[in-house]
């Protein structure tokens, strides 16, 4: 691993090691017609660790998570990729760098089953022509077993073995998150984007969801970017913490020091915590 | 057919079957009084949304059909009326997953709540103005569309809509769903006041069950299709079950997300 | 089964072009009943079964092969894109078939096209005498040199036909052809009518089907072209192409099969009293004797008359099976008197069929529509088979190539 | 329990990865190829050959090159009549132009040209979405009607713009009989059935589901628009025109324009959805409801009248069939939305279920 | 000159009546989300019902009073619009709420195929006139300006007239009435706009209704331009990529696309086509309609496509 001696500031929380910077994001700005999204926000990522962002509805969090992957364009700011600007960046670029994400109002593919969304994950890795699948001879065969098995692997660490073949449409919404994240994990992301990935569930649930984000950064190592806005939640298992309101940064750090931080009491936490 | 019933919305022993094959629930009783609120609570896929279908008829769009059992509200049977005129009577769904009008701007959404009114120009002003009261964020925002609007902001559009059509009865489906913590609870102020002031009634179905039966009166635990346990609120958030896993209190108060043990065994009171 | 000819008719009484369907179908099968209500051919009773095509081809040869294993003898498709599918299949299930006005104009060559029967005339035939019509007119064809002569056609291979034999005879006195196709069905032709107008043809052929020809006429009478210049090949010529313009089409004349429309013909008149006044009648009682209906009934004559033809040979009072039609169909001799026996007296002339000329006759009338009723308008032409004949055979010659058909030879014509 | 499935168990995921995952179908379906190959022959007549077997098949075909297009990927298509049209044109070409073209050889490369136009064809797919692009395929297939009945080139200058073609023959195999063309038909429909399962379960048609249910999500795991659109389009046109080789040379043997009319397109784009989208099973039944069901109306309608004792017109026949070709459409939607195919594995819910209700 | 400005104004003209039958998809698709394959059959129907209802009342009072019939027809075929829009919600629409585009589409294919074979058990195959008084005979303006001057066919003149002002109507009906919000609502979701207390069947009912009398005004125009009959379903092929060139929820953009496609056809024919063998005005308004899509997908006046996750 990567020196993780630069004073890396929360890397003492849970005892595990962060790395550099993997995505350093500089005054970013993002306008919609006359909606200022985001305007010069700043902040950075780390390798290993759990950074959160946090804030208000309509903030930009999710905005932000956009622009991260390629889905938004920013009009202005540099976005430096282990030390390389990343220039026009479209979607499927950013998946390939290894960024996954999920998505704050589940965009699973409705009509296929869990195991065969969760197999689209691995589209990236799987190296077949299309006569080769559309033959079905030997590699595309082997290939297509090799990463079922990859995906069983998923599906067996989310718990989901017993939905494997139902179409996600009709799953319960907790569990489309569930699957929505098994998606995401099946590319084996550097970064992980998690929008909002506890909404809509109970403790219990969230309990598991947090033990499955901590496990893959255990685990894998990979490096996650979390939108929530359960702070027991945030405050808990998040490294680091990014707070956005209207736009723009009102706070950065620690969970604590973001606790404690006035601003962000005011906009966004109120008293009771 | 006026058979004194005292309960304002009774739900009595429902069959809910999905496309012709899917049972999901498996009979389920429970009763709103009027002026009050109830909290239904239960895991993922227990049936509470189904359940909210059935009593407002949204059941349909889904390809779903209630098989047995009736529901019955101020004492009518309403399985046979359709959506539209339940809202006349006062009985408005809040739906799971916003569902806002994405083409049409918040303000366009908030008025088609609206639409089944008949008390004039003036009384819709007012609710509206209400309701940008208690969604300041909507007022900023009211000329966007709603497709563009932030997942918080559609969902304050969503239930500002339900509101708009000055409900006697919500069928509040996970309304904090995306919210910032401030404003789930301004939300459930807003239900409180809207239940004391205006004796509005609430059925909610919430996952947040900390906050759910902290503001209800009366909850339901569902699980699997069936009402599993009820009580009142009170005693509900004092039950050791549903201390530990629906409140994720144990015997020492609440554990940190970081320490949760990675096999437990959960109790299920039903299989 | 009983001792029956059967008679398996293809016809639209639907969708698109019911209005000229419907008539031709009812002359057709009117004319049959008249047939067995005369005692059948030669004591042989005529059975007969409707199957809707709708004018499509696929329709087309889904009722060809249902109807031909009920021991159809010959098949008339009514439509120029089924006959061309079904020029393929004829000759492998032996039955002829009989395109009467219509089909493939090469098919007159019948020692190449040993099934197809055009009898009465092809399109060639029409836009030879079309032209001979025009140019006397101008008193002779060869004054036509330097006129403009614009073809306004259904684009589709029906409309396409004439225009070979068009640009021969342009080629030949010196005219202008401008060639204005119409997409079907043909109700847009304002983008047409403006180019007739800016070049203002001296005369229009018209060569549509259905509702293209009404649209025609009354985007002419929008535009001011006069319809005294317009000419309409035999299937623009009915009443269903000019009663919904009315006197807007008054002056419009149009190509006749031989025969117009014929209510006073003795035929028609045994129509109406042996099958109609029976009760009988297939359709609307004051549609017998139309343009159309007249078509019908003259194709179904000509079936009939196949089959008698074929008794002649194989035996009287017997029914005959496909390749015995085909022979009858091929020497038919229908003098003027057998005609005038039959009650087409007046209606129709002499067809005399032979191995090398499936066709028959040639001879056409020009009919005017005078805002009421259909009027000869003209003497009986016959097309040049100077410009006819090497043109048939060349393009008989290159099908006969293609799909390695050997002309038969006199021999084999004899048989 | 007749259909059960109880007791099957999958000990590896090659076992789990099959085409048909319940016994009961693999046989059912196996059987039913051979009963197609081996039975059918024995069975049916030649009318039945000729006008119902055989386009049938075609159509079958051509639908399941839709279904890739429409129900897999969810690029709504008009313009399928289009493809089916330079699939013919182009294998006829192919058989004209070149000397000892073998069959099977053309009417592949006029399923590679058809494929060619389809990316051609595709790129707005690229932009627009929807209705708005089932509208534009439209562009295609009035742009194709126009030319083949225009540009004498194609229709090898014949003057009628009308196209035949001389004898079938495939590796020695003279086709002749209304059997042995159905027979060739079956082989390929069968073989491409085959190639289309494959692609579905496979990665690319999970890429083309991902792209219909949700592109840009799809985007965002890695998966590139433009090839997912695009190979669609390829291979749903490769189907399409290889169906419309099989159409000009072995059911019509000659044709014109109107043979792939706009209408066509209507027809195949209806028989994916009645028979169910995203189905290759749906296209059979698509293709079965939209083929068999007018003709055997036309030949039923007529025998019911006579049972009661009235003669039905010809137009009256085609009225009927159209109300009730109408209602039935109608009819099987509001039952089962998704389709025919959808219908079928419900019975087989249920059969799995009975005799216990749930 | 003369002539290009001619060219145009036919174009123009024609346009107007190609918005006419767009106008019917548009309402639809605005109100319900559902892209009406059966307008087509709607005009037929319509102008069948009209020509025949005035038939009929002309043989029964044995008049010939051309107003009287004309009235009659009018009614006679607003009641079947009327029936026929009842009977489509009842049966139909009303057991499809909120199913996807595509199922709902091909249910109205499935209501053309019914309207088709009822339209003509009813009314018969034949050709029937409509004859609402219009003039058909050409005029000839500004002879004084331009050589040859300038014809103009007054029939088409008052019929795009009456589309304009129809159109009109209709535009300021959904984006200034509630009832209008409320059927946009409905078209971007039903079962949202359920839960609000629309009533989805009043709602379809009167759309349909609405698209039924917009249908009866095209099979009027069209009809006595050109007979009705059975080929006046294919007017719909010709108003599609007017629909999509306008975008399908803008009612203006249904009129703004009809006069586009409308001149562009007329042209492209009179001056590119014969250079290609002519015949090309059909797929050229599809090009253009494509073209325009590749710059704006969602057309020139439709809303905005949404694209978000
Ligand atoms: N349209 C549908 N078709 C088929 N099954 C469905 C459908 N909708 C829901 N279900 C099934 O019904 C069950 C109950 O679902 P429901 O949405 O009512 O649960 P829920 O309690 O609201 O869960 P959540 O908290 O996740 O929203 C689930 O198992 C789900 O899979
Ligand atoms: N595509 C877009 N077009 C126009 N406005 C947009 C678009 N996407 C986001 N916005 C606006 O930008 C702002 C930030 O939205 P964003 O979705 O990032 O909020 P968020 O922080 O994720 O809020 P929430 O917690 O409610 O999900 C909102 O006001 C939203 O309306
Ligand atoms: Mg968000
Ligand atoms: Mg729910």
């Amino acid at each position: 691993m990567t020196n993780a001696s630069n004073a890396a500031p929360a890397a003492a929380q849970g005892g595990r090691k962060f790395g550099d910077v993997i995505l350093d994001l500089q005054n970013i700005s993002l306008r919609f017609g006359g909606v200022k999204a985001l305007t010069d926000i700043s902040f950075n990522i780390r390798e290993h660790e759990v950074r959160a962002i946090i804030g208000p509805n309509g903030a930009g969090k999710s905005s932000m998570l956009n622009v991260i992957n390629g889905v938004y364009h920013p009009q202005e700011g540099k976005i430096m990729f282990r030390g390389q600007e990343r220039k026009k960046m479209e979607p499927h670029m950013a998946a390939k760098q290894g960024i996954a994400r999920t998505f704050q109002n589940i965009a699973l593919f409705k009509g296929m089953s869990v195991l065969d969304n969760i197999m689209t994950g691995r589209n990236l890795r799987m190296k077949c022509n299309l006569f080769q699948q559309a033959l079905w001879i030997g590699a595309a065969r082997n290939e297509e077993i090799a990463h079922r098995e990859k995906v069983e692997e998923i599906v067996d660490f989310l718990e989901i073995q017993h939905i494997r073949k139902t179409a996600v449409g009709a799953l319960p919404y907790g569990l489309q998150k569930r699957v929505d994240l098994g998606r995401a994990l099946a590319m084996e992301p550097e970064i992980l984007l998690l929008d909002e990935p506890m909404a809509g569930m109970n403790v219990e649930e969230k309990q598991d969801m947090c033990r499955f984000i901590l496990d893959i950064s255990d685990q894998f190592g990979t490096t996650i970017v979390l939108i929530e806005h359960d702070m027991g939640v945030v405050m808990d298992i998040s490294d680091r913490v990014v707070v956005l309101d209207y736009g723009k940064k009102i706070g950065d750090g620690t969970p604590d020091e973001v606790r404690n931080n006035q601003d962000v009491i005011n906009a966004y936490l109120g008293s009771g915590h | 057919m006026n058979a004194p019933n005292s309960a304002f919305l009774s739900v009595n022993n429902i069959e809910v079957i999905y496309n012709h094959v899917i049972l999901v629930l498996k009979g389920v009783s429970l009763s709103v009084q009027e002026g009050s609120i109830v909290a239904l609570l239960g895991g993922n896929g227990a049936g509470k949304t189904t359940t909210l279908r059935a009593v407002s008829n949204l059941l349909k769009g889904e390809r779903g059909d209630v098989t047995k059992g009736s529901v019955e509200y101020k004492g009518e049977r309403v399985e046979a009326l359709t959506p539209a005129d339940l809202v006349k009577r006062g009985v408005v769904q809040v739906m799971e997953g916003r569902h806002c009008f994405g083409h049409l701007t918040i303000e366009e959404n908030l008025r088609t709540g609206a639409y089944t009114r008949t008390d004039g120009k003036a009384a819709v002003e007012e609710t509206l103005e209400k309701v940008y009261n208690y969604f300041p964020r909507l007022k900023t925002r009211r000329n966007s569309q709603a497709a563009y609007t932030s997942g918080g902001e559609q969902q304050m559009c969503a239930i500002g809509r339900a509101l708009m059509a000055k409900p006697k009865l919500v069928l509040l489906d996970e309304p904090s769903m995306g919210l910032a913590p401030l404003i789930v609870e301004e939300v459930f102020e807003i239900v409180k006041d809207l239940n004391t002031k205006e004796r509005v009634s609430f059925l909610l179905a919430e996952q947040n069950t900390m906050v759910a039966l902290r503001y209800a009166d009366f909850g339901y635990i569902m699980e699997n299709g069936r009402i599993v346990m009820e009580g009142a609120a009170k005693d509900l958030a004092t039950n050791e079950d549903v201390k530990e896993f629906y409140l994720g209190l144990s015997g020492e108060g609440r554990k940190s997300f970081r320490d949760i043990k990675h096999y437990r065994r959960r109790k299920r009171w039903l299989s | 089964q009983a001792a029956e000819q059967y008679f398996p008719i293809l016809v639209y009484r639907t969708g698109a072009y019911a209005a000229n369907g419907n008539p031709w179908a009812n002359g057709y099968v009117d004319y049959l009943k008249l047939v067995n209500a005369k005692g059948g051919i030669n004591g042989v009773k005529v059975s007969f079964e409707e199957c809707e095509t709708g004018y499509a081809t696929d329709r087309g040869v889904e009722c060809y092969e249902r109807l031909k294993g009920k021991g159809a003898t010959v098949f008339q498709p009514l439509s120029t894109g089924i006959t061309f599918a079904l020029t393929e299949k004829a000759p492998v299930d032996k039955i002829p078939l009989i395109t009467a006005g219509y089909g493939r104009s090469e098919s007159q060559d019948g020692s190449v096209f040993t099934w197809n029967f055009p009898l009465l005339g092809t399109y060639w035939v029409a836009a030879d005498v079309a032209i001979q019509h025009i140019g006397k007119s101008y008193g002779g064809v060869d004054n036509l040199k330097g006129k403009k002569i614009a073809l306004v056609y259904h684009d589709s291979p029906f409309g396409k036909e004439p225009i070979p034999l068009l640009q021969e005879r342009a080629k030949m006195h010196g005219f202008d052809l401008q060639l204005l196709p119409v997409a079907h069905p043909g109700v847009e032709q304002k983008a047409t009518w403006l180019q007739i107008r800016r070049d203002r043809p001296d005369h229009v052929l018209l060569w549509g089907w259905g509702v293209m020809n009404s649209t025609s006429l009354k985007e002419a009478q929008a535009t001011g072209y006069p319809r005294e210049k317009m000419l309409g090949v035999w299937w623009a010529g009915a009443e269903p192409d000019v009663k919904d313009v009315g006197a807007g089409a008054k002056g419009y004349s149009a190509l006749t099969l031989q025969h117009g429309a014929e209510p006073n013909s003795k035929v028609v008149k045994d129509i109406l009293a042996m099958v109609h006044d029976k009760g009988q009648g297939t359709g609307p009682k004051d549609e017998v004797g139309s343009v159309l209906y007249m078509r019908g009934l003259i194709s179904a004559m000509l079936g009939v008359e196949g089959v008698a033809a074929a008794q002649e040979r194989y035996g009287k009072g017997k029914v005959m099976t496909g390749e015995q039609v085909r022979w009858g169909l091929e020497n038919l001799n229908l003098d003027q008197d057998k005609l005038d026996g039959m009650g087409f007296a007046g209606v129709m002339r002499p067809v005399q069929t032979s191995c090398t000329d499936h066709m028959g006759a040639s001879w056409v009338r020009v009919h005017t529509w005078d805002g009421n009723k259909w009027e000869f308008s003209s003497d009986w032409y016959q097309a040049d088979d100077k410009v006819l004949r090497p043109m048939v055979l060349d393009a008989a010659s290159k099908y006969a190539a293609e799909k390695n058909i050997q002309r038969r030879t006199a021999e084999q014509c004899a048989q | 329990m007749i259909y059960r499935e109880n007791g099957q168990f999958k000990t590896s995921y090659l076992a789990d990865q099959q085409i048909f995952t319940i016994a009961q179908d693999k046989w059912f379906v196996l059987g039913l190829i051979a009963f197609a190959a081996i039975g059918v022959p024995f069975l049916a007549d030649e009318y039945l050959f000729r006008a119902v077997l055989i386009p049938f098949l075609v159509l079958a075909l051509a639908a399941l090159g839709v279904n890739l297009l429409v129900g897999y990927c969810g690029q709504i298509t008009l313009g399928a009549g289009a493809f089916m049209a330079i699939g013919a044109y182009a294998a006829y070409n192919f058989m004209v132009r070149v000397d000892g073209m073998p069959l099977v050889l053309a009417m592949l490369l006029g399923g590679v040209a058809a494929a060619g136009f389809g990316i051609l064809f595709g790129i707005p797919s690229l932009r627009v979405r929807g209705l708005y692009l089932a509208v534009a395929t439209l562009a295609a297939q009035f742009l194709c009607d126009w030319a083949f009945l225009r540009i004498g080139w194609f229709t090898n200058n014949s003057a009628s713009g009308s196209v035949s073609v001389a004898k079938l023959e495939a590796f020695g195999w003279v086709i002749n009989t209304p059997v042995e063309k159905y027979l060739f038909c079956l082989i390929f429909v069968v073989f491409f059935a085959l190639l289309a399962k494959n692609m579905t379960r496979a990665s690319i048609g999970r890429q083309w589901m991902a792209i219909r249910d949700m592109d840009v999500a799809a985007e965002v795991i890695g998966i590139r628009p433009m090839y997912a659109k695009l190979s669609a389009f390829a291979v749903s046109s490769f189907f399409i025109g290889v169906a419309g080789a099989l159409w000009g040379f072995v059911h019509l043997g000659s044709w014109e324009p109107a043979a792939f009319s706009v209408d066509r397109s209507f027809q195949l784009l209806f028989m994916v959805i009645i028979g169910g989208m995203g189905s290759i099973m749906g296209s059979f039944f698509g293709a079965a409801f939209i083929v068999i069901l007018p003709i055997f109306l036309n030949q039923f309608l007529p025998f019911l009248g006579g049972l009661v004792g009235v003669t039905v017109s010809t137009a009256g026949i085609s009225h009927a069939e159209f109300i009730i070709f109408g209602s039935l459409i109608i009819f099987f939607l509001i039952v089962e939305p998704h389709g025919l195919a959808r219908l079928w594995s419900i019975a087989k819910q249920k059969l799995r279920l009975w005799p216990f209700p749930h | 000159m003369g002539f290009f400005i001619e060219t145009m104004l036919g174009g123009l003209m024609t346009g107007m009546l190609y918005s006419l039958v767009a106008l019917g998809f548009v309402l639809i698709f605005k109100a319900s989300g559902v892209f009406n394959f059966a307008q087509g059959a709607m005009v037929l129907v319509a102008a069948l019902a009209m020509a025949r209802f005035s038939e009929w009342s002309n043989a029964a009072l044995g008049g010939d009073s051309l107003f009287l019939a004309n009235v009659i027809g009018i009614i006679g075929a607003g009641i079947v619009m009327f029936v026929v829009a009842w009977t489509v919600e009842r049966f139909v629409l009303r057991k499809l709420v909120n199913q996807e585009g595509a199922t709902l589409l091909m249910v109205t294919l499935g209501i053309a195929y019914v309207l088709e074979g009822l339209g003509q058990t009813f009314f018969g195959s034949e050709i029937y006139s409509i004859n609402v008084g219009m003039p058909k005979d050409p005029v000839i303006m500004f002879e004084g300006l331009i050589e040859g001057g300038v014809m103009i066919n007054k029939e088409d003149f008052i019929a795009a007239l009456l589309a304009a002002v129809l159109v009109g109507g209709l535009t300021v009906f959904f984006q200034k009435t509630s009832v209008g919000r409320a059927l946009r609502a409905v078209a971007d979701d039903h079962q949202a706009a359920q839960s609000v207390g629309i009533p989805l069947n009043k709602t379809w009912v009167i759309v349909w209704c609405v698209a039924g009398l917009v249908a009866l005004v095209a099979g009027i125009i069209w009809g006595s331009k050109m007979g009705v009959q059975f080929s006046l379903v294919t007017v719909a092929l010709r108003a599609l990529p007017v629909v999509i060139l306008g975008g399908l929820t803008s009612v203006p953009g249904a009129i703004v696309g009809g006069l586009i496609i409308g001149v562009g056809e007329k042209l492209s024919e009179v001056y590119l086509g014969p250079y290609v063998g002519g015949g090309i005005e059909i797929w050229f308004a599809y090009v253009m309609a494509l073209i325009v899509l590749l710059f704006r997908p969602q057309g020139l006046f439709g809303e905005k496509i949404i694209n978000r996750v």
